[in-house]
């Protein structure tokens, strides 16, 4: 039997019976949170591919024009920090306060990083005048080399998803940094146990969610028809 | 007949006199008293979208577009469109009767994320607030459905203020689908298994399937609206590279789903309604539980019925016309089942029944008008006619806003503690209806002959049918404004209605009315199939 | 076009009246039979399978039969016939503006004659409308950016109403006007009364934006020759081919470097924000209306002539796509 | 039900086949695969994805409700995609 069956746990809610009940109730309201992020995820992915389809070699330039390092290095500081938040899930669980800490304040630190070289991507985009808008200007890499010159209005375009997405990506990520400071604290205090930890969890889910989001994102955008 | 269940007194302490003072509701975590600040948040947002309503009828008495100007009548009809659907119908039976009755129904002590269930409101009257705002700052008058490039480009109302209005509601729709999944798969009473959901929780059980996975991608078209008009990013606007039939893929994409949010939920109360007041097991109940569900999944496949002549292709256009068949099926099997519940019940007239009773028929009509809207060849003809502006308001008001009004009458006693007077309430419904028919009947003929939606004027030979349709329009607010007078009246001199003045089965009638705070003095344990009425003692209602 | 879609809308309304009237009676007749006053015992019916089974598939027969009936009259709306009239048509906020072929101009009106077989290719200039008449049961929404065809044959003479169907902003319901069926004599009358013929004002544009600079029949011409270009294959400098419709024609003066003829140089200027889609519309009727007659037929010219290239007494009957 | 407890070694693992499965991509997007370009790096993401959701959020070990939720989420994106992607593939079929 174990003590994550008692009733009588402070943190347990009078509408709930037990830990048990309120934890699996917490983990599957989580779960189905994010489906609904993949489906918000989703209407961008789609009008994404719709104009990647119809403005191929303009959206294939465009990504080329991207930092493909800085957008490899990303994705492994998200996949190290997506490590980290599940040591951290697991010391949770076991109830090492200490461990739970420093893992917790590892994977914030990973996320930070991301979003630090984020901000080098978006501001090599303004000094090249990469932004959608009226400043706009885009010379293609490869000196008009290319079968068909691009209309710059079809890049413009796909630095607007550009935008669009890493933008809703990185919202996300400042979100799950809040909630990575907020947990750090309450973990320091020691509010997690063993037998009530679902906020760890939990936002251990959610942060992992936004690095499969990633994943997407960095093929998507930074290796469109990289072999030219 | 023998006596009433229980002697009709109202209990000592519940959850209305639980607390007091205006922090005991607006920081409550208690689900009934949240479902009343739906109730008066959504009967506000109803009389404001009747009031734009009442505009667009009267300017339409006359050819001429004489009493309003273009513009003026072009923001009614779009402020019209986005208050009731986003701020009245969406919410109405889920958020309002949903609310106090989902937790009830499953014996349990409230939903499964109660903080999360005072933020949805919160959400929607933040939505509905910066909706307002827009409407007194200058209005929109994109239409409900905002297709560009008309609104990201041309407009030039509020129209990012009302989309963000939009939002907000949207994710007040979105939690309250997630606490209702969450709490139907978690929460339920000691043998309540799935077989024994009463329909009411399988129909929300199918709606809030479309609120989650339907309403983020309303969400994000929204924001790349917004994005689009404030930045003219060129997603959506063909002066810019971007493709304005792709704006409609996505919106449809929920609203189309969207609409059955709008019905479902009417269904669960129907199903209630006719088995209690035919005091009989509803005909054929895993066919009308599966329905709902059958309903909710295929309801994502038919968006494109609403783009047969917008540019989409044709062969897409025919796959969405079939899917569109096939998801008309399980309505079919609810109303025929419904009616083949009546056999050989012992049905009772009272006022939610016939709200039942007008539904049925309602939206029979209103459904098989869309069948001809699915068929594309015919739709060609008819879209953006009067004719869809008479399909849905014969589902959505003739359908939807009955099924809320009966439920309402129907659960009035339990939220209240207070019967309705019944004699008030039959006449108002037979009001409802006929001056339902008479308002949008014509418009169908209308909509046949030609005459296009979204007119501020129109040709003379259509003056006749629009006349009848403002005279029926005036009777309808008639059968609306007489509820909002009685029930009121009900709070005071009402009589004591008892914990089950109906004498109906659902764990809801097990308790006092109004409950108290936690719903149920103990968990109650369930041993029944739902609606066996022929285990319920006899009861003579109320009066 | 219209007797078909009738056809199917008395259709609908029998089986919406023998549904409807079918459910109200059986309620009705339920309701009463059994009401609690006369039958205060209500019988429990679990439900029964057969029962379920048949009114699923019933519906369901009667509903794929209505698809299939359906899609065979959206079908043929797509279908423009080949011999078709053609008409230009532009919409903007808040008018309609047609250009018939021989280069009648007109705002608000259609003329067109009756028993004749007419398609009308409409762009929009702003956002979306929609042509619609109700007499001919025809309605095509027309889009910003996409040369879109409808057509239908009128069978009376007189006059019917056009509409704008799709909500444009302040004045979408004043986006009306006329169609006029007339005569065929009588449309011929109408056609030769005067006004501006497109092609000759296509001609003008061609001399005013200079274009005829490069897209000179000779030589040393630097752009490719336009005649005969219209219906006729195009390889492309990718390596793709495509047919050249109007869609192609309007896209290669507004971004030519977006679809590069094989063998030229990306010289050619952006028109785009240079002129409107009326101005457009003439410029493309005019490069359609270029025929290849042995004097201009270019020894240089990249791409040869379309073997099946013969040419046709009217304007825009030639070039269908099968 | 109490909850499972995932091995460090099998979390330690996962991440170093999802490092190595975002250097192969790399690799493969700078080698003309034709159309399998834009395939290979989907199915990878796609890969990598799955094992995110199995091991670090727990979903080989939880209930089968869990599943149906991720599997559903999933699949209502596959139709937003599918359906509209067939309106674009088949605008140029010949009527
Ligand atoms: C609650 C809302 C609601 C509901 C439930 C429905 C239900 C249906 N709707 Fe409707 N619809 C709207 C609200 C709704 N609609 C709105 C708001 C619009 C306009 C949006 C705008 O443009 O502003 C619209 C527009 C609309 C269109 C686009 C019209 C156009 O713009 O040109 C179409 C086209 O297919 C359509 C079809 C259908 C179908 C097939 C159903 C089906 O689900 C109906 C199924 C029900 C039945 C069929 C009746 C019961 C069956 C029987 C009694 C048995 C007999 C049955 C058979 C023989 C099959 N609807
Ligand atoms: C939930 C949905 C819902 C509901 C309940 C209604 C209810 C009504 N609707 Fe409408 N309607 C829509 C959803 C709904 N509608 C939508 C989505 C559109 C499309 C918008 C668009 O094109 O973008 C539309 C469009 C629409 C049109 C078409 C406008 C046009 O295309 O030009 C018309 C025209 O008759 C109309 C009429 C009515 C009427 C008479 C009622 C009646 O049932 C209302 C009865 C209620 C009252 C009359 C209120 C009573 C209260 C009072 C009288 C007090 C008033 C107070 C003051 C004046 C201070 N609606
Ligand atoms: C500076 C020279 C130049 C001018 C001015 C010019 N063009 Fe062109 N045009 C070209 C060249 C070169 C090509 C072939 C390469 C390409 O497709 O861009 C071309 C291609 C075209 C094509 C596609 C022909 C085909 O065979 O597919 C059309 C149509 C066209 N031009 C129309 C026009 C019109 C109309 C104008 C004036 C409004 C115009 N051009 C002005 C140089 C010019
Ligand atoms: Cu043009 Cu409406
Ligand atoms: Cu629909």
């Amino acid at each position: 039997m174990s003590h994550s069956q008692s009733t009588s746990h402070p943190a347990l809610q009078v509408h709930f019976e037990n830990m048990d009940q309120q934890r699996e109730t917490a983990t599957l309201g989580m779960w189905v949170f994010l489906i609904t992020e993949v489906m918000f995820f989703g209407g961008l992915f789609l009008a994404y591919l719709v104009y990647r389809l119809q403005y191929f070699p303009a959206f294939a330039a465009g990504s080329q024009s991207l930092d493909i390092k800085l957008g490899a290095v990303n994705t492994a500081v998200l996949i190290c920090s997506s490590l980290t938040m599940a040591l951290a899930v697991n010391a949770a669980q076991v109830g090492q306060r200490k461990k739970m800490v420093t893992f917790l304040l590892l994977t914030l630190a990973l996320g930070g990083v991301f979003l630090g070289i984020k901000a080098v991507e978006y501001h090599e985009k303004y000094v090249h005048h990469h932004i959608p808008g009226p400043a706009f200007h885009f010379e293609d890499v490869h000196g008009g080399s290319s079968s068909a010159a691009l209309n710059p209005q079809n890049v413009q375009l796909f630095f607007s998803f550009y935008f669009a997405m890493t933008g809703m990506h990185a919202l996300h990520m400042v979100i799950g940094v809040g909630l990575l400071t907020w947990l750090v604290i309450a973990g320091w205090r020691g509010r997690f146990t063993p037998e009530y930890h679902s906020p760890v969890e939990n936002v251990g889910l959610y942060w992992h969610f936004v690095d499969i989001i990633w994943i997407y994102l960095f093929p998507l955008l930074y290796l469109i028809s990289r072999h030219h | 007949m023998s006596t009433a269940l229980t002697p009709a007194v109202t209990p000592r302490e519940h959850y209305l006199n639980a607390e007091y003072g205006i922090r005991s509701w607006l920081l409550t975590t208690d689900h009934k008293r949240i479902a009343l600040l739906y109730l008066i948040s959504i009967t506000f947002f109803f009389f404001l979208g009747g009031a734009f309503a009442t505009i667009v009828r009267l300017e339409l008495m006359t050819p001429a577009g004489d009493l309003v100007t273009s513009d003026t009548y072009n923001k009614m009809f779009t402020m019209h469109g986005v208050v009731m659907i986003f701020f009245f119908l969406l919410p109405s039976v889920p958020a309002v009767l949903g609310n106090f009755l989902v937790p009830m129904m499953i014996g349990a002590k409230d939903l499964a994320f109660p903080r999360i269930n005072l933020l949805s409101w919160y959400l929607f009257i933040i939505g509905g607030g910066v909706a307002s705002y827009a409407m007194i700052t200058g209005g929109v008058d994109t239409g409900w459905t905002f297709y560009t490039p008309f609104s990201t480009a041309f407009s030039n109302t509020n129209v990012i203020t009302t989309a963000v209005g939009a939002l907000i509601a949207g994710f007040s729709s979105i939690f309250t689908g997630l606490n209702f999944i969450v709490t139907i798969h978690r929460m339920r009473a000691p043998g309540l298994t799935w077989r024994r959901l009463p329909l009411f929780l399988w129909s929300h059980y199918a709606t809030s399937i479309i609120m989650i996975l339907g309403t983020p991608v309303l969400a994000i078209t929204l924001v790349l609206v917004a994005l689009e008009r404030g930045f003219k990013l060129g997603i959506f606007d063909p002066a810019l590279g971007g493709d304005p039939v792709l704006f409609q893929h996505l919106f449809w994409f929920y609203s189309h789903p969207a609409v059955y949010i709008m019905i479902l939920p009417g269904m669960g109360v129907v199903s209630e309604l006719v088995t209690a007041f035919s005091r009989k097991r509803i005909f054929g109940y895993s066919f009308v539980a599966a329905a709902s569900i059958a309903i909710a999944v295929f309801g994502f496949l038919v968006w494109g019925h609403h783009m047969f002549v917008s540019g989409m292709s044709i062969y897409a256009g025919m796959v969405f016309s079939i899917l569109s068949y096939l998801v008309a099926v399980p309505s079919a099997i609810k109303v025929f089942n419904w009616t083949a519940t009546l056999y050989k019940g012992a049905v009772s007239y009272r006022t939610p029944m016939l709200y039942a009773f007008g539904f049925i028929g309602l939206f029979t009509i209103g459904g098989l008008t869309g069948l001809f809207l699915a068929a594309m060849g015919l739709d060609v003809h008819v879209h953006d006619t009067y004719f869809v502006v008479a399909h849905f308001h014969y589902i959505m008001v003739g359908g939807m806003v009955m099924a809320y009004l009966g439920g309402l009458h129907y659960w009035w006693p339990k939220m209240s503690g207070r019967m309705y007077p019944e004699g008030w309430a039959k006449l108002s419904a037979l009001i409802v209806f006929l001056g339902f028919n008479l308002t949008f009947f014509p418009q169908f003929v209308l909509g046949y002959l030609g005459m296009p939606r979204r007119y501020h004027a129109y040709p003379e030979e259509f003056q006749v049918l629009n006349v009848m349709s403002s005279a029926g329009a005036s009777i309808l607010a008639v059968g609306y404004v007489l509820p909002m007078i009685y029930f009121l009246w009900s709070l005071r001199y009402g009589q004591h209605a008892g914990a089950n003045p109906w004498g109906s089965t659902g764990l809801e009638w097990q308790t006092t009315s109004p409950p108290p705070t936690h719903n149920f003095q103990e968990t109650p344990v369930v041993t029944e199939e739902p609606y066996a009425y022929d285990k319920m003692p006899e009861v003579e209602f109320v009066a | 076009m219209a007797g078909r879609v009738d056809a199917l809308y008395f259709f609908l309304v029998a089986l919406t009246a023998f549904f409807s009237i079918g459910i109200f009676l059986a309620i009705l007749y339920f309701a009463v039979k059994y009401r609690r006053a006369k039958h205060p015992k209500a019988e429990q019916i679990e439900g029964s399978l057969a029962v379920e089974l048949t009114w699923t598939v019933i519906p369901l027969g009667i509903a794929m039969a209505i698809f299939v009936w359906s899609a065979s009259v959206y079908y043929s709306y797509a279908r423009p016939p080949r011999d078709a009239l053609q008409i230009y048509g532009i919409g903007k906020q808040w008018m309609w503006k047609f250009q018939h072929a021989d280069g009648q101009t007109e705002i608000n009106q259609l003329h067109v004659p009756v028993g004749r077989d007419v398609k009308v290719t409409l762009i929009s200039q702003d956002v979306i409308h929609s042509f619609f008449v109700p007499a001919f049961r025809t309605k095509m929404d027309v889009l910003p950016g996409r040369y879109r065809t409808t057509w239908f044959r009128p069978t009376r003479t007189g006059t019917y109403h056009l509409f704008c169907a799709e909500y444009c902003g302040t004045q979408h319901s004043g986006m009306i006007g006329k169609v006029v069926v007339m005569e065929p004599a009588e449309y011929e009358a109408w056609l030769s009364g005067g006004g501006d013929q497109i092609a000759s004002a296509g001609e003008r544009l061609f001399r005013h934006f200079q274009c005829i600079g490069c897209h000179r029949a000779d030589s040393g011409a630097r752009g490719p020759d336009l005649a005969g270009l219209f219906g006729k294959t195009v390889h492309l400098a990718d390596g793709t081919t495509l047919n050249a419709d109007e869609g192609y024609i309007r896209e290669s003066i507004l971004l030519p470097k977006s679809k590069l003829v094989a063998g030229f140089q990306p010289i050619m200027p952006v028109y785009q924000g240079q002129m409107n889609e009326e101005e457009l519309l003439r410029l493309v009727t005019y490069i359609k209306s270029l025929r290849l007659s042995p004097l201009n037929v270019n020894p240089m010219a990249p791409v040869p002539p379309p073997e099946e290239f013969k040419p046709v007494p009217n304007i825009g009957a030639e070039g269908e796509r099968p | 039900m109490s909850e499972h407890i995932v091995p460090k070694k099998t979390y330690l693992a996962v991440w170093a086949a999802l490092l190595a499965f975002t250097a192969l991509t790399v690799l493969l997007a700078y080698i003309n695969l034709g159309p399998l370009n834009p395939v290979s790096a989907l199915a990878i993401a796609t890969v990598k994805a799955i094992m995110v959701v199995l091991f670090f959020m727990h979903v080989k070990y939880s209930t089968r409700l869990m599943k149906v939720v991720v599997v559903s989420g999933a699949f209502w994106l596959l139709i937003l995609i599918a359906l509209t992607l067939g309106d674009y593939l088949t605008r140029l079929w010949p009527v």
